[in-house]
């Protein structure tokens, strides 16, 4: 494994070679059909050290973070979290914050749930 | 000062490419007391034995170290080979040097330095062994099976026809286990009923054959040849000997409500019941937690519409003892349960079931009469939904990390079946892998699919989710064609992951057989002694050792049985030497040795002691070697070191505990 | 008491009781599985856990041993049901001794391991390994006179 | 004093016993001895006072095997020897007469030492008055009745006899300690400082086994480290790992048998205070298997001859479990 998949199982705490290749994260996964890599698939470009077009997909900023896969998956191989590493690795890498809190307030209305806050905060912001 | 000799075996290059051999038996010549050393390709060979034979014969060796695999392997073939030369088959030690060395280091000279150390500690212990002589113990000709599903009846039948007497237990009030409850089996759709009643039939009509239902093993002691068993005959509160099987009492009984467990819980039953109608022995038993007249006091309907007079309120569970040579597990399982599943909709839903429940659904004495409808509207279902792998190959603690097996065959078995019969109703099967290693077994599963038309998409569902509708959403994907798939459905079948028996640990404990942490029990050697458990006189028959089908679990029936047979063949037994030996004159007679004795081998007696000159009348400890199993209990409880076992004394094991820190 | 700090070099003497039943075939079964451990472990087989007497453990500290680790069935497991009950208790009590002598308690180790554990065993060999080595050479229990 | 003399000169008489097992006056006023007296006239020689610390449960091993009854005086304390050594078989119940001797304390001349008084030559025997009349060669002095007491008593397990066929004499519980709080104050050391403790106490040690010899649970015919079974043959010791050896297999070998007569520490020459190893165990077994003292109940199951299925692992050890209980 390259030093940047190292890093993705690192940051992620999950081993890819666990996973059985059922697919019942992409069964699960509510963003499925706006992703470019589906869940199944980040694995194997973790596998393949591909990590160069994980890091420039769609897929990291589709996935809502609402971690169905992570709950669901058999094997504890976690995409969602395999995915929350990646772009981890990405903001990084141009060490920006995407997302201030004063930004906040403005953002927010009513109907925004909690957890969608969250999950920007972890998609935009370390 | 014992004459050793040495052994060394490169086991091909399984020892002898990461040992150096040769340096081995270089450096056990410097050991005292080893008068020959040598290497050989294959010690275990006709002609490796054959050297340790001429070593015998030309040195007069008086003990002999093997470094060689596992003692658990080929211990018993060294033995042999010294016995044959004249040697005390207990003269020869085993230094374990694949096993615990080749096979788990790298470095060269790492495990040679390990190797040597392995060897003067065997080396050391044979210095002090002595010769040992096996004891006999009488063998009892009858066995016990425990379960009376296939696989139990498959050996009690085998053990019978060879001629000895076999008793069955049986937890439920009938034989037939799972089998009874399916429909139709694979690869042949053969009606399961069909094949399994005449074979209840066959053990209830053994001469050979004693069957207790409604009985749980409760307590297990002594050991192969001669185990005792406590058996309790639940109540039936049915005589019988009486009861001519009529089942007026079950159409009469006013107490309907209870799930029905041969159902599956799918309808109710009657407090006096049957499960089934081939039941053997066809006797009801009174449940008496839905009983009216064990509840209330009032009631007693079935009492007062028995012609024959069998129903007994009164009877109380009885407690038989039997001695049993050998004993047979035989437990089975059962489906896991699924409420941690809850993206499935199981339990929320009544059209999401099991594959077991839709064995029920679909036989004629099932819950709806053999006619496939959905259990929450009773209408027939056109787009029916199976999800394979529910709860099997799952990491985590939701399920079990093994393949349960047996899903994929039966899943094709209910699609080909459905689609036969209900031509107009669509089949789709998520799968992971289709797995169908057997006997015309692939060409089952592509029937279903190129003859019956079954719809089989490689992927998992994700979510299950009812609809306003009564319909169910089901939310999957097809890695093949890798896109996201809904479809509405009117039953899902989950392909539920099988465990074993709740009771098998308890068993399993109390026959003080292995079990590993999915509970099944562990054979003595998973590829060449496979029906054996590690526990002298245990025997392992079906899914209580494993997952298999019914092909398998019968064939392993059958070996059982024969395993059986070749114990109860014998008249006597050789027992293990290595037994607890009391030296009377350290003996302080505290009787704190018997009190750790799990077999009650450990008695007192008074006695004319001479110790040194002085005699007087101790109580003194004594061993009955027949009864001592060799674990060692009483050797460390002894505070004067008068107990000691034979084979692993005190000194043997100092000594090889010095052999290693040296 | 000077410890041995320089431990990549540190190769300590450890000692393994295991039982016939269930963890001598476990350490096989890691053998046969090709699971590997440092080579530091010598195993020595026992009938059972509750055949390991506290003399057998201290005469191996005696002579030189940094670590000493006791296998056995689980408890409910044991081939003579109830040995590693008794052995439980012996090496609680033992155990608790040496430490309120002041061993460090990482030096002895008691681990269940069945027939079918064979990486558990490695594991448990490796992580047992670890902690003797970053504990270092046995003094408190070794003979001083002679090795100091 | 008088009234045990007359009681078993009555006793010797009747001839309902052969023999009489109590203490007589040893070389000093302070060392009374275990001694047999075959007749009422050598009664003339026994004494019962404040240093007849000794337990008299062990001698009646021996005198099982003699003809007849004996009649042994035994203290509350020693009582509990009695009945645990009834439990291992060792003593014969039948062959006893056992008159529960009245304890208010007994006096450890080390410490009446310790306080600076020497060349002792009497002492005011009235058992626990609150100060204690010493006679010594330079004159008579005083010293506080509790400071003279053996550990032992200060953790005293009560008044009533476990055992006994008429009881002569008052009793008074002299526990005024908390009996585990040395070993507590122990555990709560660092593993140096409890290790230094222990090896500069042990480096004392001569290894003149009188621990061993009068210890009541320690009565194997042939001690292990006396019989060849284990290669641990008693030598002098080669190495300083052997009196810690033999320390902690001798309160192995009495864990759960052992009533906490502290005997081992009074007769110590060298001062060890070996009770601490068989406190260490009782407190184990009270903390893990529930409260347990050893000669209260011949027929108790004792703890290391039993088990639950739910025991603490070992690894209570290392996780500290222990330490604070």
């Amino acid at each position: 494994m390259s030093k940047q998949s190292e890093l993705i199982a690192e940051i992620s705490g999950v081993n890819p070679l666990k996973c059985m290749k059922c697919g019942k994260c992409s069964a699960s996964c509510p963003s499925f059909n706006e992703m470019d890599i589906k869940p199944h698939q980040f694995v194997s470009y973790i596998q393949r050290d591909d990590i160069e077009a994980l890091t420039a997909s769609k897929s990291l900023y589709k996935c809502l973070s609402c971690f169905a896969c992570v709950e669901r998956c058999p094997r504890g191989v976690k995409p969602g979290k395999l995915i929350d590493a990646a772009r981890q690795l990405v903001l990084r890498q141009r060490g920006q914050e995407y997302l201030s809190p004063d930004e906040v307030p403005a953002l927010l209305d009513e109907e925004t749930p909690q957890q969608l806050l969250m999950s920007a905060f972890r998609k935009y912001r370390r | 000062m014992q004459k050793i000799g040495v052994f060394v075996c490169h086991c091909g290059s399984n020892i002898a490419a990461t040992v150096d051999v040769k340096k081995v038996a270089k450096m056990a010549l410097k050991e005292p007391g080893v008068c020959h050393a040598e290497d050989y390709p294959y010690m275990c060979s006709e002609a490796g034995q054959s050297r340790i034979a001429a070593a015998i014969a030309e040195k007069g060796l008086t003990g002999i170290v093997v470094c060689s695999c596992s003692p658990r392997m080929h211990e018993a073939t060294f033995r042999k080979a010294a016995e044959r030369c004249g040697l005390n088959p207990y003269m020869v030690e085993i230094a374990n040097l694949r096993e615990h060395c080749s096979w788990i280091h790298k470095d060269m000279e790492e495990a040679t330095e390990k190797a040597v150390i392995l060897m003067r500690a065997a080396v050391a212990k044979v210095h002090l062994n002595t010769p040992l002589q096996a004891g006999e113990s009488a063998v009892t000709k009858r066995a016990l099976v425990i379960g009376g599903g296939i696989a139990g009846i498959q050996t009690a039948i085998d053990i019978a026809d060879a001629g000895y007497k076999v008793d069955i237990v049986e937890k439920t009030p009938s034989i037939g286990g799972r089998m009874s409850q399916l429909d139709k089996t694979f690869p042949t759709l053969d009606c399961s009923a069909c094949i399994l009643t005449p074979k209840m039939v066959e053990a209830a009509a053994h001469e050979n054959i004693t069957i207790h239902t409604y009985s749980e093993v409760e307590k297990v002691s002594g050991f192969v040849g001669n185990f005792t068993v406590d058996i309790r005959k639940k109540a039936r509160m049915v005589d019988m000997t009486k009861c001519t099987g009529c089942g007026v009492c079950q159409e009469k009984c006013p107490s309907r409500k209870t799930a029905n467990e041969f159902n599956r819980g799918l309808n109710t039953r009657s407090a006096i019941y049957t499960p089934f109608a081939q039941a053997i022995p066809n006797v009801p038993v009174i449940d008496t937690e839905s009983c009216i007249k064990f509840k209330t006091g009032k009631c007693g309907v079935c009492a007062a519409v028995c012609q024959a007079g069998a129903i007994d309120y009164k009877q109380q569970d009885e407690i038989i003892t039997e001695t049993y040579g050998a004993i047979v597990v035989a437990t089975g399982f059962d489906t896991i349960k699924l409420d941690k599943y809850g993206e499935y909709a199981y339990g929320q839903s009544k059209d999401v079931i099991t594959s077991l429940e839709l064995e029920r659904i679909m036989n004629a004495a099932g819950p709806t009469k053999g006619h496939l409808e959905r259990l929450s509207d009773g209408k027939a279902p056109k787009e029916i939904v199976f999800i394979q792998c529910v709860g099997s190959r799952c990491s985590d603690d939701r399920g079990k990390p093994y393949c349960s097996k047996i899903c994929c065959m039966y899943t094709a078995k209910h699609a080909m079946l459905i689609r036969d019969k209900y031509p107009d109703v669509n089949v789709t099967v998520f799968y992971i892998d289709v797995r169908t290693p057997g006997k015309n077994f692939d060409e089952f599963y592509r029937r279903a699919v190129e003859d019956y038309g079954v719809n089989y998409v490689k992927g998992q569902v994700g979510k299950v989710a009812p609809q306003p509708d009564g319909s169910l959403l089901v939310q999957g994907v097809d890695l093949l064609d890798n896109k996201q798939i809904l479809k509405k459905a009117d039953m899902v079948v989950l392909a539920t992951a099988i465990e074993p028996n709740p009771d098998a640990r308890k068993i399993a404990t109390m026959l003080t057989a292995s079990i590993d942490t999915n509970n099944f029990l562990t054979e003595a050697h998973p590829k060449l002694r496979p029906v054996e458990s590690p526990t002298a006189g245990v025997f392992l028959s079906g899914v209580c050792q494993g997952p298999k089908d019914i092909p398998e679990t019968v064939a392993q029936a059958g070996a059982a049985a024969v395993k059986v047979i070749g114990l109860l063949a014998k008249d006597k037994l050789k027992t293990n030497p290595c037994t607890a030996q009391a030296d009377e004159l350290l003996c302080n007679g505290c009787s704190t040795c018997a009190n750790v004795c799990p077999y009650g081998a450990i008695t007192y007696e008074v006695r004319l002691v001479n110790d040194h000159g002085i005699r007087e009348e101790r109580r003194v400890a004594s061993v009955n070697s027949a009864l001592c199993q060799g674990c060692g209990a009483c050797t460390v409880a002894c505070p004067s070191g008068a107990m000691d076992l034979q084979g692993f004394s005190n000194r043997q094991i100092i000594a090889e505990v010095d052999a290693i820190c040296r | 008491m000077p410890v041995n700090q320089n431990n990549e070099e540190f190769r300590p003497v450890i000692v393994a009781f295991c039982c016939n039943w269930c963890s001598y075939a476990g350490a096989d079964l890691a053998g046969s599985s090709r699971l590997s451990y440092p080579a530091d472990v010598k195993i020595i087989r026992v009938p059972c856990s509750c055949r390991v007497n506290p003399m057998f453990i201290l005469r191996a500290f005696e002579k030189g041993a940094d670590g000493v680790i006791l296998c056995g069935c689980h408890p409910g497991d044991c081939h003579y049901s109830t040995g590693n009950y008794y052995a439980r208790r012996r090496m609680t009590l033992l155990f608790s001794m040496l430490d309120f002598i002041g061993v460090e308690n990482g030096r002895t180790r008691v681990e269940w391991v069945s027939a079918a554990e064979g990486v558990k065993f490695s594991e448990t060999m490796n992580s047992f390994v670890a902690k003797i080595r970053s504990l270092g050479k046995n003094v408190r229990l070794g003979d001083l006179r002679c090795k100091n | 004093m008088q009234e045990l003399i007359t009681r078993a000169k009555a006793l010797l008489e009747s001839g309902e016993v052969q023999r009489v097992l109590g203490w007589k006056q040893g070389e000093h006023i302070y060392d009374p001895e275990p001694a047999f007296f075959d007749s009422a006239e050598a009664l003339k020689d026994f004494v019962y006072n404040g240093f007849c610390g000794a337990n008299l449960s062990k001698y009646m091993i021996e005198a099982a095997k003699l003809e007849g009854k004996t009649l042994v005086f035994l203290k509350p304390c020693d009582s509990y020897s009695f009945v645990q050594l009834m439990k291992e078989h060792r003593v014969d119940r039948e062959k006893a007469h056992i008159i529960g001797v009245g304890c208010k304390g007994k006096l450890s001349v080390n410490k009446i030492d310790a306080d600076g008084i020497l060349d002792i030559q009497g002492a005011g025997y009235p058992d626990c008055a609150d100060t204690l009349t010493v006679d010594t060669l330079y004159g008579q002095t005083t010293v506080s009745y509790k400071d003279a007491m053996l550990e032992r008593c200060h953790v005293c397990k009560g008044k009533e006899h476990m055992v006994c066929d008429e009881q002569i004499g008052e009793s008074a519980d002299t526990a005024d300690s908390d009996r585990f709080a040395q070993v507590a104050a122990i555990e709560a050391m660092s593993p140096e400082e409890k290790f230094a403790f222990f090896q500069s106490e042990l480096s004392k040690c001569i290894r003149c086994n009188a621990c061993r010899n009068v210890c009541p649970a320690c009565s194997c015919r042939k001690c292990v480290f006396d019989s060849t079974k284990f290669d641990s043959t008693q030598k002098a010791n080669t190495t300083s790992f052997e009196e810690k050896m033999f320390h902690i297999i001798r309160a192995f070998h009495v864990a759960g048998r052992c009533t906490d007569c502290g005997e081992c520490s009074r007769v110590c020459p060298q001062g060890i205070p070996l009770h601490l190893f068989n406190r260490k165990f009782i407190k184990d077994i009270n903390s893990l298997y529930g409260e347990y003292q050893a000669g209260v109940d011949a027929q108790a199951k004792a703890p290391l001859t039993s088990f639950t299925q739910e025991d603490a692992e070992p690894s209570i050890v290392a996780e500290g479990g222990l330490t604070h209980a």
